[in-house]
Parts: C-alpha cells; sequence; structure tokens
C-alpha cells in the first residue's frame, strides 16, 4: 500500500482541488490558497520521488526550496491582496482590470 | 534513528521477558510502554499545572502581604481540585453569534500544541519519550499551534474584546518566537545536533560545563531565550493578549467552564515545558555532578536534577509575573523587534565566531585547560 | 505496523481536509481545513523519512503562512464570493451545470483510464531505489548538501527573502489616506 | 533485541491523540455534569454590560500583517540556518571553520539587512510610523 503510486495519488488529488479552487473562487486569498495547495503536490512528489527512485537527499533540498518560496510568493501575494482592498475596497478578482489607478 | 524509553529499556534483560510474554508483538509492546509513559507524564504536568495555579496565588499573596488559598486541603493545597471540579460543573456559554466549528477547535489546537511538545521533553537520559533528531526545532514547530488556536479562539468567540486579544495574542506569539528561534540556534551550533540527547550530551553536571557559562554569548542568548519565551506564553508582563484593565480576559473572555479551563492548562504546562527546555538547553538539563553515567537506578536521581531546576526556573516565572507591571502594546514591539532580535542575532554571530577561534572550547576549558 | 497507520491517518487527513477546503464557502474555514492539509502533508513527509521537511513543513506553514492568512481574511473582511451563485460543490454557476460536470467527470476517468494503461509498463519498471525502514537522520547530511553542493541556492535564497520582505513590507506599509 | 526504529515518532502521535481525548472527555463531562439553561442574554457577546453593536469581524488594522510579514521572513531565514548550524561543529573539526563561518555570515549579513531596512522605514514601530510619515510629508 506505502508506494510511489499512493503518494504520486494523494499530490495529483492536492494538485487538481487546488487547481479548482484556483479557477473556481472569486476571492484573492482563495486564489493564494489553491496556489500553496498545488506547490505543496509539487514538494510531496519530490520527497516521494527522492525516496523511491533516487535514494538521495536532493529532492528534499527542492522542497526545502519550495517551501522557502511558498512563504515568500503568500507573503508578497497577501501584501497585494491587502493594498488592493485599501484601493477598491474588495478583493473580487473581476475588479482587478486596472494596472495603474 | 533515534532514543526512545523503549529502546533504552530494550537494553536490559527484564524487556526479554516483557517481550515474550506479548508473544513477540514487539507493536503493540512498545505501543503500550509510550501509552503508559504519555499517560504518566501527561497526569504529572496536570498535577503540575494545577499545583502551578495554586503556587501563583500563594507566591503573588506572599508578595502582597496576603494569607492566600488556605480552606481546602492542608494550607489550601486541594484548592486546585476544588477549581477543577468548580470547572467542569460551571455551565458551558457559547455567544449566538459565535462561529460553532471554531469556538471548539480553539482550545483543542492549543492542548494539541503544548501536549506535543512534551514528547521530546529530556526528564532524565532515558526518560525522555522519544529523543528525535531534530527535537529543539520540532519542539519550536509544533508549539506555533498555540499561535492558531489563540488567534482562532478570539476570532471564533465574535466578541471584540475576543477579537483584539486574539490578534495581539497571535501577533506577540509570532513575533517573540524569532528571538526564541535564533537563541536556540546558537545554542544549536554550540552543541552540534539538534537532538535533545546530542544537547544535553555535550553539557556536563557542573556549572562550569554548562551552556549558559559556556561564553559570554551564550550567557546573553539565556537571558533573551527567557524574556521571549515568558512573551511566547503570554505571561506577565507579557500578557496584553488578556490584559484585564483593558480587554477583560483577551481571547477567552467568552471562553466558560471547561473550555476556559483547558486554556488555562495548556497555558500552564507550556510554562512548565518552556522553563523546562530552558533547563536542557542552559543549565544542563538532567546531568548529575561528576557523573556521566545511564544506569537505571540513577535515573531518578537525574529525573529529580531536572526537575529542580524546571520548578525553580518556574518559580521565577512567577516571581516576575508579581513584580513587574504590565508593557503597552507599542513597547511589546519594540523590545522584541528592536532589543530582542537583534541581540539574538548579535550572539549567534558571536556565538558562531566564538566557534571558529577557540575551537569550540568553553571560558572555562580556556582557563583552566581542559581537552 | 505503525508506519502504515501514521501513512492512512496522514493521507486521510490530507485527502478529507482538502476536500473540505473546496466545498466549504467560509473562507475562515478554507483557512483552517488548509492547516490540517499541511499537518496530513507533514505526517506524509514523515512516513517518507524527511524529517527535517516535516518539520520545515510543521513550522513554515502552520506558524507562518497560514497566520499571515487568517491576518488577510480578517484584514480583508472575509467574504466569500462563491455564495452569489452556485452548483454542486460550491463551483460558480459560470462554469456550467451537472451535464458538463458529468461529462467532464467522463473523459477525465477515461483519459485516467488511459494513462494508467498507457504508463503503467513505465512506472512498474521505474528504477526503484532499495527501500529499508531504518530512516536514518537526514539533518546533517542535508547540512553538508546545503553547505557544498547546493551552496549558491542556499545564499541566493537569503537574497530572494529579502527582497520579499522590502517589497512586501512597501506594498503592505499603512500610509496616509489619499 | 530493538523494536523497529520508526517507533520513535509513535510518542508524538500519542500525545496528540492524548490532547483531543482529554478535550473531549472533558467536554463530556462538563455536558453530564453541568447545568443547561440556555438564555439569549447569557448568550450575548460579553461588551461590558451594553447591548453588542455591530459584529465584531470588522475591526483590523494593517500593521499587525506587517508584523506578521517579517516574523514570516526571518522564520523561513531560521529554519535554513539550522541544518547548517547542526554540522557546524562538525565541520569546524574536519578543518573547514573558517569556510562554513563565511557561508553564515553572509547568510546572516542578508538577514541583518533586512531589519536594518524595516527599522530605518519605520515598520518595527507600533504607533509612531504614521505619524512619523506624515510629520515627514508636512515638512
Amino acid at each position: 500500500m506505502m508506494s510511489l503510486a499512493s503518494y504520486l495519488i494523494i499530490s495529483l488529488v492536492l494538485f487538481v482541488v487546488g487547481l479548482v479552487v484556483m479557477i473556481a473562487r472569486k476571492n484573492i486569498v482563495a486564489i493564494l490558497l489553491g496556489i500553496e495547495l498545488i506547490l505543496n503536490a509539487a514538494a510531496l512528489n519530490f520527497v516521494a520521488y527522492s525516496r523511491y527512485v533516487t535514494n538521495n537527499l536532493d529532492g528534499h533540498i527542492f522542497s526545502l526550496f519550495i517551501i522557502v518560496v511558498a512563504a515568500a510568493e503568500a507573503a508578497v501575494g497577501l501584501a497585494i491582496v491587502i493594498r488592493f482592498f485599501q484601493i477598491k475596497e474588495t478583493i473580487h478578482i473581476d475588479e482587478a482590470t486596472q494596472l495603474r489607478n | 534513528m533515534n532514543q526512545t524509553v523503549v529502546s533504552y529499556l530494550a537494553q536490559y534483560e527484564f524487556f526479554d521477558f516483557l517481550v515474550n510474554l506479548f508473544g513477540k508483538n514487539q507493536s503493540l509492546l512498545s505501543f503500550l510502554i509510550y501509552l503508559i509513559f504519555a499517560l504518566l507524564i501527561v497526569g504529572m504536568c496536570a498535577t503540575i499545572g494545577g499545583l502551578g495555579t495554586y503556587a501563583e496565588r500563594k507566591i503573588s499573596a506572599d508578595i502582597q502581604a496576603r494569607i492566600g488559598p488556605n480552606r481546602v486541603g492542608p494550607y489550601g493545597l486541594l484548592q486546585f481540585l476544588a477549581d477543577g471540579v468548580k470547572m467542569i460543573v460551571k455551565e458551558d456559554v457559547m455567544p449566538f453569534s459565535a462561529d460553532k466549528m471554531l469556538f471548539y477547535l480553539a482550545p483543542i489546537l492549543c492542548l494539541v500544541g503544548v501536549f506535543a511538545t512534551l514528547a521530546v521533553l529530556p526528564f532524565a537520559g532515558g526518560f525522555i519519550m522519544t529523543d528525535l533528531n531534530v527535537g529543539i526545532f520540532y519542539l519550536v514547530a509544533i508549539s506555533s499551534l498555540v499561535g492558531v488556536g489563540v488567534f482562532l479562539g478570539g476570532y471564533a468567540s465574535n466578541s471584540k474584546w475576543s477579537m483584539l486579544g486574539g490578534m495581539r495574542g497571535a501577533s506577540q506569539i509570532i513575533s517573540y518566537e524569532i528571538p526564541v528561534t535564533i537563541s536556540i540556534l546558537a545554542i544549536t551550533l554550540l552543541a552540534g545536533g539538534m537532538g535533545f540527547g546530542t544537547i544535553v550530551g555535550s553539557q556536563g553536571g557542573l556549572p562550569h560545563q554548562w551552556f549558559l557559562l559556556h561564553n559570554p554569548f551564550a550567557f546573553i542568548a539565556f537571558f533573551v531565550y527567557f524574556v521571549g519565551a515568558l512573551a511566547e506564553t503570554n505571561r506577565a508582563p507579557f500578557d496584553l493578549p488578556e490584559a484585564e484593565s483593558e480587554l477583560v480576559s483577551g481571547y477567552h473572555t467568552e471562553y466558560t467552564g471547561m473550555r476556559f479551563g483547558f486554556f488555562a492548562l495548556a497555558e500552564y504546562i507550556e510554562v512548565f515545558v518552556v522553563c523546562g527546555v530552558a533547563a536542557a538547553l542552559f543549565l544542563g538539563g538532567y546531568n548529575i555532578p561528576g557523573l556521566k553515567l545511564d544506569l537505571l537506578p540513577l535515573q531518578a536521581v537525574q529525573f529529580t536534577v531536572f526537575m529542580t531546576k524546571t520548578l525553580a526556573l518556574y518559580y521565577v516565572v512567577i516571581w516576575v509575573r508579581w513584580t513587574f507591571p504590565r508593557l503597552r502594546v507599542d513597547q511589546l514591539m519594540s523590545i522584541c523587534w528592536k532589543y530582542l532580535t537583534p541581540i539574538s542575532i548579535f550572539n549567534l554571530v558571536g556565538c558562531a565566531i566564538w566557534m571558529v577561534a577557540f575551537n569550540g572550547k568553553s571560558i572555562a576549558d580556556i582557563i583552566f585547560g581542559g581537552h | 505496523m505503525f508506519l502504515q497507520f501514521l501513512f492512512i491517518a496522514s493521507a486521510f487527513l490530507t485527502l478529507a481536509c482538502t476536500i473540505a477546503v473546496l466545498v466549504t464557502k467560509n473562507l475562515m474555514h478554507s483557512c483552517v481545513f488548509l492547516l490540517g492539509t499541511l499537518i496530513g502533508v507533514a505526517g506524509l513527509y514523515a512516513t517518507l523519512g524527511a524529517d527535517f521537511v516535516a518539520v520545515t513543513q510543521i513550522m513554515v506553514y502552520m506558524g507562518g503562512v497560514v497566520i499571515l492568512m487568517l491576518f488577510a481574511v480578517m484584514l480583508t473582511g472575509g467574504k466569500d464570493f462563491v455564495s452569489r451563485a452556485q452548483t454542486l460543490l460550491g463551483l460558480p454557476a459560470t462554469m456550467g451545470n451537472k451535464w458538463t460536470y458529468g461529462l467532464g467527470l467522463l473523459v477525465g476517468v477515461v483519459f485516467l483510464l488511459t494513462n494508467v494503461k498507457l504508463l503503467s509498463n513505465i512506472i512498474t519498471t521505474l528504477p526503484t531505489a532499495e527501500i529499508n525502514n531504518d530512516f536514518p537522520s537526514t539533518v546533517s547530511r542535508l547540512g553538508h548538501l546545503l553547505v557544498k553542493d547546493h551552496v549558491l541556492a542556499f545564499e541566493i535564497s537569503s537574497v530572494l527573502l529579502l527582497g520579499a520582505l522590502v517589497g512586501a513590507a512597501i506594498i503592505a506599509r499603512p500610509r496616509k489616506h489619499n | 533485541m530493538l523494536p523497529a526504529q520508526f517507533d520513535g515518532l509513535m510518542p508524538v502521535v500519542i500525545f496528540m491523540a492524548l490532547a483531543i481525548l482529554l478535550f473531549v472527555g472533558g467536554h463530556f463531562l462538563s455536558v453530564l455534569l453541568a447545568p443547561k439553561k440556555p438564555s439569549l442574554l447569557k448568550s450575548t457577546p460579553y461588551e461590558c454590560g451594553e447591548q453588542p453593536v455591530g459584529s465584531a469581524w470588522s475591526m483590523f488594522n494593517v500593521r499587525f500583517y506587517v508584523v506578521g510579514l517579517i516574523f514570516i521572513i526571518f522564520d523561513v531565514e531560521s529554519v535554513l540556518m539550522f541544518p547548517v548550524a547542526s554540522i557546524f561543529k562538525e565541520l569546524n573539526q574536519m578543518g573547514q571553520g573558517t569556510y562554513a563561518l563565511l557561508i553564515f555570515l553572509s547568510f546572516i549579513s542578508v538577514l541583518i539587512e533586512g531589519i536594518a531596512y524595516c527599522w530605518r522605514k519605520g515598520d518595527l514601530d507600533w504607533v509612531k510610523s504614521f505619524q512619523a510619515s506624515l510629520k515627514k510629508e508636512t515638512k
């Protein structure tokens, strides 16, 4: 039961749900939430492959940096969301139509 | 991968007898041993948490020249049991506008975050539940669940006081995590590992072998850690999230009965854990002066040594609470970001340079020519 | 034995919370379910023997990203726009009705089966490593990799974080109302 | 005769389960023993005896977010420093201490730059940053 395939299936579910959340939700915070799910799916894949296929730690390093980049991305993305809310008083994604006010 | 209670007991002959008793089913046996020890530790910590409330009231009474609780049991010792019974038989009230799911979830998150840290606390050489090789890092990471619990507790009540307390609590807990983590990083640097076994094992029983007196930077790091840990557990003088003079009771304003009790229990156990970590990281942990053996009869002595250090720090925490006035929010944030964080980074750099310059020797080694 | 239990529990937590993230309408609840998903993924890392990555996941995501997201939901009012018009699974009505979803599901299943049929040969003949369950410590090996092989990534990541800090602080800084 | 090595993670799970069980048990006891007489007045959010005005889920201040932002960056940096710190002693004994120190210091110096920037721009001030920026603009 614990094999590469089961990890890949879990990762697939994470990825698909993340994608659907990104497409279906109109709230920018929810879209960032979907991005986090997708990044987790990728990191899980890296670690699973590094255990079952390559048997070295490069996959671990890669998922470590994925987590780092995800944190930086969340920080900047949520800062943009908050600034957007201060200007537009909403965080509906369809309201974001202008590059500058 | 790591030493545990089970692998420690497995050195001795009676373990084979137990294994035979369970028909070679080692998984079940180790599960049972872990469960027994976990229940033991939880019971002990709950008692310490309960006695902590009693000690808090007695010591505060002493400081303020009062008598304190003295009705229930001899010297009021059973006061905490009476309080517990009272908590259970109180009516649970939930605000009608509360977020019900999160209202239930918040105390659970606090409890889980605190209890999970108990798994790596080194009570004695063999009596550490599991000596994970990421021990101290795991402890710091899992205790950040408490911050989420505090925030959700404040949010879910849908009361203004709770919301303000929860926001303040979460931002305070996460802010003070930085100086604490960086101080711990300095100790990791000195010990050459993150497991509690490694960290405690590279110290000795006598004060000059502790990391506290290893070098001047580690000495400062202890105080940075202790102040940061006080703030992380929301203790006075950093108890702004539950400041009764401005926020009624902070994030647990709307919590009554047993759910409030769990918040309080989590807080008191967290203070104990924080003191235990300080004792293990800086004060030599369970090491007995002059002895480096790890025998079964010595475990009780080691346990006593560890608990003495921890409870002494616990006393200091209570003493600090009733001595200093509460800070303002802006003072709180400037202490964290303008004093503790730069000092802790300075300590880290200092420790790294010390390691290279003196080849990892402590002050005592340099003066008395050890190693 | 315990490994399998941990795997099943983590996988169940991950999948259940992921689905909950998708179907919950309340954004605050979505964030809390995301927390559950992340804890589950940390458990999966632990079953893969990646102890340091698991704890990093807990530390950065649980202590950092989720709290930041909860703050952001608070700061922006926590409204979710899904509830306006929606069909099954909480998806917006503009995405289609149940026939579209049914057709999509059918296509997906056929596609999946075809792929499994095609790829099963490749997966089963993948060069698999020796699997043993003794899980040596990864911390010191990771440290050596970070200091030697991946030292450039290590240093550049600090510059990335500095850039993120400066940029986000400029964007989010409270300023005078115009 | 050692048990399987992986069981080292078992106590963590046991403690988490115990925490949840304790909550459920305590709650069950409380349901069993505590009185249950709900009334509208009791379940009103406490606002010093006044009628609560509006929902509490609307108050916010961007500074909380800025603090969280600085926190997460520092958190990630300290996470990356942990594996390097834990092999620092080993490298030092292997005679590569200077190299390790160089890498460590160049990593930390970027961290110091970050905190210096935030300090200079007033992001670390809780109250004064808005007033300071106002003062700057009036000058």
